[in-house]
């Protein structure tokens, strides 16, 4: 820890201690530029945590252009607290993904809560009540006790907050990998509702106008935190322990209220939440958003702790922290509404005209910064891109064949795989349904919360496989969109936009940068073909251990809408005698399939392709047959290819079978991972109209009472079993791993 | 009929009570801040779920405290129905309107999913539009529903018929099954499984209906049909 | 300045899920000779005021710290040196 | 047999939610003096096994009891006198 005594600005530049704050030389002399003189301590620590990848985006904002982030149902794009997308009645949904890795990777029950309260204040801070949460995890294989731990822990402390607060924790997405053993990824989305007229925005503007400072007290917590995210874990970090924070879910509640009740106030000009890089971000930031300066004393900020420096408190992450510009005169208003919830609103400083971020401290000026160089200034990094060797390598092998003799046998191991087994022991410590709107739980393709009073509701999802991503990023990126897509699809709704969450190693190695700058390029194209725009996002670098970086990770968030309750499809087979469709043709895809994975214990070859022209055609067929009525269920077909997608359609308590007919290669209708491909049931005397619809369906069965499942090839069996013994077994293997 | 749906801070199922009340049931509703309570005119107070003070110490224990409790004794006095679900029924039992105590479940973990319940009891003024023995299915959501008393208390209990619901499958460790009791006079239902959660069938089921269905048929029986 | 130090602990009889799985994972890590384990509370409370401490943490103890039905409270209380 | 105490405290400067809770409850019923509130856990463990039981305790501790991140821990070790 840096730690008092401060050291005088000629000995922070003489000994270079910047560096030690993240800071290097050259940006240094851009501060001294700005400045026109030396930094001091307290300057410095503001400058290094503004400038650190997690507030700049220094490293990825010429990438994150590349993103479509316009289109008519964009209400607010990225830029302030999370984005917003129109969904009629003057309504609006608000959401955005934030990653918490390194946080939990040193305080896993901590880390992961404090993830999902940063989301959740995002989200209300834009004056949305949030109304669903996710998340999605990525660890190593369970298989240590350390992995073990981390994985029991985070779930524990998303439940732990997200429960208390009282937003449903409605989905997400678990996946274990050795590359994230060390490094686990954990990535929070929130989603809000607004009424579009009541949109905040994270201002200081009006001249005279008072800085409120409202909720926890600022502590010595996660000093550095943002700095702390933009680096490698190390050993040494790993001891660095005074960078963990704890949420408290009950102040952030009462905040909720608070808050929601404030933003009716006119007395209100701006709000914004103090997330990474605490009351250094939150203000300098809403000053040079609004073009003016801001003046506080930090004597007035509410402090845990005795004794703490300028430094301390403008570096400090303590959660559960509003920052709010209200007009002058009107301040008793604002108090009095916190009041009601045991909150106490301070005013702590005042808008002025000189665009300077200026901070008194027991009488003396101990920062005085142009607030623009601050907010905006932070340099940009062109880093260097190469195509890793692994890459030419896949691409060059032969296509990867499987070997498989038991049919029965494979199926019941990759149900057993803890990526595609039942995630029911983490979402059964969610609460999913607290607010009364949850329609499906986690569990679905994706979660469906009605809007109340309206005859609509929407459907969110996160994603990303990224072992595609690995083998190949630009074709992995498109794919994590069209996955995401397909499963709001598959509920009966239309995808709106996406938030992503993009998780990588060390953007210094030009192999990893490449990774970015290509699954970027893959998730824009998709983007596009989609008219599913980015509205909101987070970046996540350095996921690194002893310097291995993680697989490519760039997570994908998206909600779309039903246009009436009615198109609400869920995903396992309702009734006996219905038939069973298969859209989209199969071909023999396995690389980074799960077959491989159990096969060879390893991810090579060639991603599947995705052709998005066929994608997007496909989806809006099938959105058409629901919207039609012509639907009776519907689930997308990903890790573990057809046969698996068969079977999770029947794990339901409505005790049926099927019976299914396939063609061809046995291993590649069963197993193969081809894109862009659904399972469908429909009611025998619709078949004609879906057929005409859905052009890419083929007959592949149907449903049955019997609990079994059974799969033909021209009459003869090479697959039989009970469908409430594959059901234990994948609703057992992560209670077992876990033992 | 009137209901009131007392909301601590905390509390996060408050509104969720409010629309069953208001919507699903087509009865009046209004929330009503701790502090600023005043249970006299209403018919029926509705104690909702959460985590009422972060469910710091133990569940229910600080709102226990409060003065709105004091008030909440005088009406389970008079007769008027109380309704606590989850963290209601814990602050219930902090308040010891009703008897026992609350352990973490068995299994240390918070749970949320739909149980089958058993109405034990469908001869109370919250169970009367059930059959005795019926299976009903609601959700479950917390991590310190298992319900416990000593033995005094449990015979007690069963000998004046207090116990109202039962889970078919024992999610959590609770004594005897206890999903749900009332007291002595009846007036007073502390439950666990949410009621209001299970209104609608979009929501997974509408068994939780007829239980807000009893209050009301029983209060217009009682005080409008006698007056 | 005093300091009141206070262990709440369940009754005995009252089965404790934490004890028992603290227990268990106690097992598992290699403590055979773990024969029972049982989980408490333990609050620390300064007091500014000096007279009537010990009535007043007592009541503390009834009002709200401990719930009779499932715990059994006790505590000391010292005085505290300000530097 | 033996008998460990552990007292498991938060690391100072931690945010202790439930003390600060648990701190505004006691005033609001009447304590006013309450300067501070501390929450934590206290935990008896019975050992049979005579030998190395600090050793052992102390094992325990780190590996299972307490969260180093942002717990400290503290025990006594009793004899217990079976009767
Ligand atoms: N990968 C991304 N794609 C699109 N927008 C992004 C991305 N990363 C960040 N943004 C946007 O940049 C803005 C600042 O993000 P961030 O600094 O993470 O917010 P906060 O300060 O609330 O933590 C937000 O509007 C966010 O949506
Ligand atoms: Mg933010």
């Amino acid at each position: 820890m840096l730690q008092a005594p401060e050291l005088t600005p000629e000995q922070i530049e003489k000994d270079k201690v910047y560096r030690e704050m993240g800071l290097t030389d050259k940006e240094f002399e851009m501060i001294k530029n700005i400045m026109g003189r030396l930094p001091n301590f307290t300057e410095t620590g503001i400058f290094s945590v503004m400038w650190s990848e997690h507030c700049s985006y220094k490293t990825s904002r010429p990438l994150l252009k590349k993103f479509p982030t316009e289109g008519p149902q964009v209400v607010q794009g990225p830029g302030e607290g999370a984005g917003v997308v129109d969904i009629g009645d003057g309504q609006g949904v608000v959401f955005k993904v934030e990653s918490h890795n390194h946080p939990s990777a040193v305080e896993p029950y901590q880390g992961a809560a404090t993830g999902v309260g940063g989301i959740i204040r995002d989200v209300f801070s834009m004056g949305a009540r949030p109304i669903a949460s996710l998340n999605s995890l990525r660890f190593g294989n369970l298989t240590n006790d350390r992995v073990k731990y981390l994985f029991e822990e985070v779930v524990h402390g998303i439940a732990g907050y997200g429960n208390c607060v009282g937003v449903p924790t409605v989905g997400g997405e678990v996946q274990f990998d050795d590359s994230y053993e060390g490094n686990p990824l954990v990535n929070a989305m929130c989603v809000g509702l607004i009424d579009v007229k009541d949109i905040q925005k994270g201002i200081a503007a009006g001249l005279g106008n008072t800085i409120m400072y409202v909720g926890s007290k600022t502590g010595r917590d996660g000093i550095h935190g943002a700095t702390f995210a933009s680096t490698d874990l190390t050993e040494e970090t790993e001891n660095n322990r005074s960078s963990v924070q704890v949420g408290d879910p009950f102040m952030e509640k009462l905040l909720i209220e608070a808050c929601l009740e404030v933003i009716q106030s006119d007395a209100l000009v701006g709000i914004q939440d103090m997330g990474a890089a605490g009351l250094t971000s939150s203000a300098s930031e809403m000053a040079s958003k609004a073009g003016m300066g801001l003046e506080m004393n930090l004597d007035l900020i509410p402090q845990r702790e005795a004794n703490m420096t300028a430094y301390e408190m403008m570096l400090s992450e303590s959660q559960e922290r509003m920052l709010l510009c209200v007009k002058k005169g009107q301040e008793q208003e604002i108090i009095d509404i916190f009041k009601k919830y045991d909150l106490d609103a301070v005013a702590v400083g005042t808008v002025t005209d000189d665009k300077q971020f200026r901070l008194y401290h027991q009488g003396e000026v101990v920062a005085d910064i142009p607030v623009d160089n601050l907010a905006e200034d932070a340099p940009i990094f062109y880093k260097d891109s190469k195509v890793p060797a692994y890459y030419e390598e896949f691409q060059s092998m032969p296509d990867y064949q499987p070997k498989v003799t038991n049919y029965s046998e494979t199926l019941a191991k990759l149900l057993q795989q803890p990526t595609i087994a039942s995630k029911e022991y983490v979402y059964d410590q969610y609460d999913s349904m607290v607010q009364g709107n949850t329609v499906f739980s986690p569990g679905s393709d994706a979660a469906v919360v009605r809007i109340r009073d309206y005859n609509k509701s929407i459907a969110m999802t996160i994603d990303c496989n990224s072992r595609y991503i690995y083998l190949d990023p630009e074709t992995g990126g498109k794919i994590a969109v069209a996955e995401a897509a397909r499963n709001i699809v598959a509920t009966g709704a239309k995808p709106l936009a996406i938030t992503d969450g993009l998780n990588f190693g060390n953007p210094d190695k030009p192999e990893n940068f490449w990774q970015m700058e290509k699954s970027i390029d893959g998730i824009s194209e998709a983007c596009l073909a989609l008219d599913t725009p980015v509205i909101s996002g987070n970046v996540s670098l350095y996921n690194e251990t002893n310097d291995e970086s993680i697989y490519p990770t760039p997570i994908i968030g998206m909600v779309g809408i039903h246009e009436s309750l009615d198109d609400i499809t869920p995903s396992h087979f309702q009734a006996d005698g219905d038939l069973i469709y298969i859209i989209g043709e199969t071909k023999a895809e396995f690389g980074g399939s799960e077959l491989q994975n159990v096969l060879e214990g390893k991810y090579f070859g060639k991603a599947p392709s995705i052709d998005l022209e066929v994608e997007v055609e496909r989806q809006k067929q099938l959105l058409e047959a629901i919207q039609t009525g012509l639907i009776q269920s519907a689930h997308d077909i990903s890790e573990g290819g057809m046969a698996v997608a068969v079977v999770e359609s029947l794990f339901s308590k409505k005790k049926l079978g099927a019976s299914i007919e396939v063609t061809g290669d046995i291993t590649s209708a069963l197993f193969s991972e081809s894109q862009s491909r659904f399972i469908v049931s429909i009611k025998e005397q619709n078949k004609a109209a879906f057929e005409s619809i859905c052009k890419y369906a083929m007959p592949l069965g149907k449903v049955t009472n019997t609990e079994n499942i059974q799969i033909t090839q021209e009459g003869k069996t090479i697959l039989e079993e009970s469908v409430r013994e594959l059901e234990q077994l994948w609703k057992g293997a992560i209670p077992c791993l876990l033992k | 009929m009137k209901f009131a749906v007392v909301v601590f801070p905390g509390s996060n199922c408050d509104r969720d009570m409010y629309y069953a009340a208001k919507d699903v049931l087509g009865e009046e509703a209004e929330l009503v801040w701790y502090t600023e309570a005043n249970l006299e005119n209403y018919d029926a107070v509705l104690i909702p779920g959460g985590f009422s003070y972060g469910d710091y110490l133990r569940c229910g224990a600080i709102a226990s405290t409060s003065d709105v409790v004091s008030q909440l004794k005088k009406l389970a006095e008079r007769g008027v129905p109380i309704l606590g679900v989850c963290n209601g029924f814990q602050i219930l039992l902090e308040s010891q309107l009703l008897p026992g105590a609350m352990l973490q479940n068995k299994n240390l973990k918070f749970m949320c999913h739909f149980e089958n319940l058993i109405v034990e009891n469908n001869e109370t003024i919250f169970t009367s539009e059930y059959e005795k023995g019926e299976v009903v299915s609601m959700p479950i959501a917390h991590a310190e529903g298992n319900y416990y008393c000593d033995e005094e208390t449990l015979a007690k209990l069963k000998a004046n018929n207090q116990i109202v619901f039962t889970y078919q499958n024992n999610p959590n460790g609770s004594l005897a099954n206890i999903a749900g009791i009332v007291n002595e006079k009846g007036n007073v239902l502390g439950m666990m499984p949410h009621p209001e959660r299970a209104a609608e069938a979009i929501l997974g089921s509408s068994d939780g209906l007829k239980l807000f269905q009893s209050i009301v048929k029983n209060w217009r029986e009682s005080y409008v049909a006698g007056a | 300045m005093k300091i009141a130090k206070i262990h709440i602990t369940l009754k005995e009889g009252v089965l404790d899920p934490q004890g028992k799985a603290v227990q268990g994972s106690l097992h598992s890590l290699g403590f055979p000779s773990v024969e029972d384990v049982r989980v408490g509370k333990y609050i620390e409370i300064k007091l500014a005021e000096e007279d009537n401490a010990e009535k007043q943490v007592e009541d503390m103890c009834n009002k709200l710290l401990a719930n009779p039905v499932v715990e059994n409270y006790s505590y000391t209380i010292e005085e505290v040196v300000t530097q």
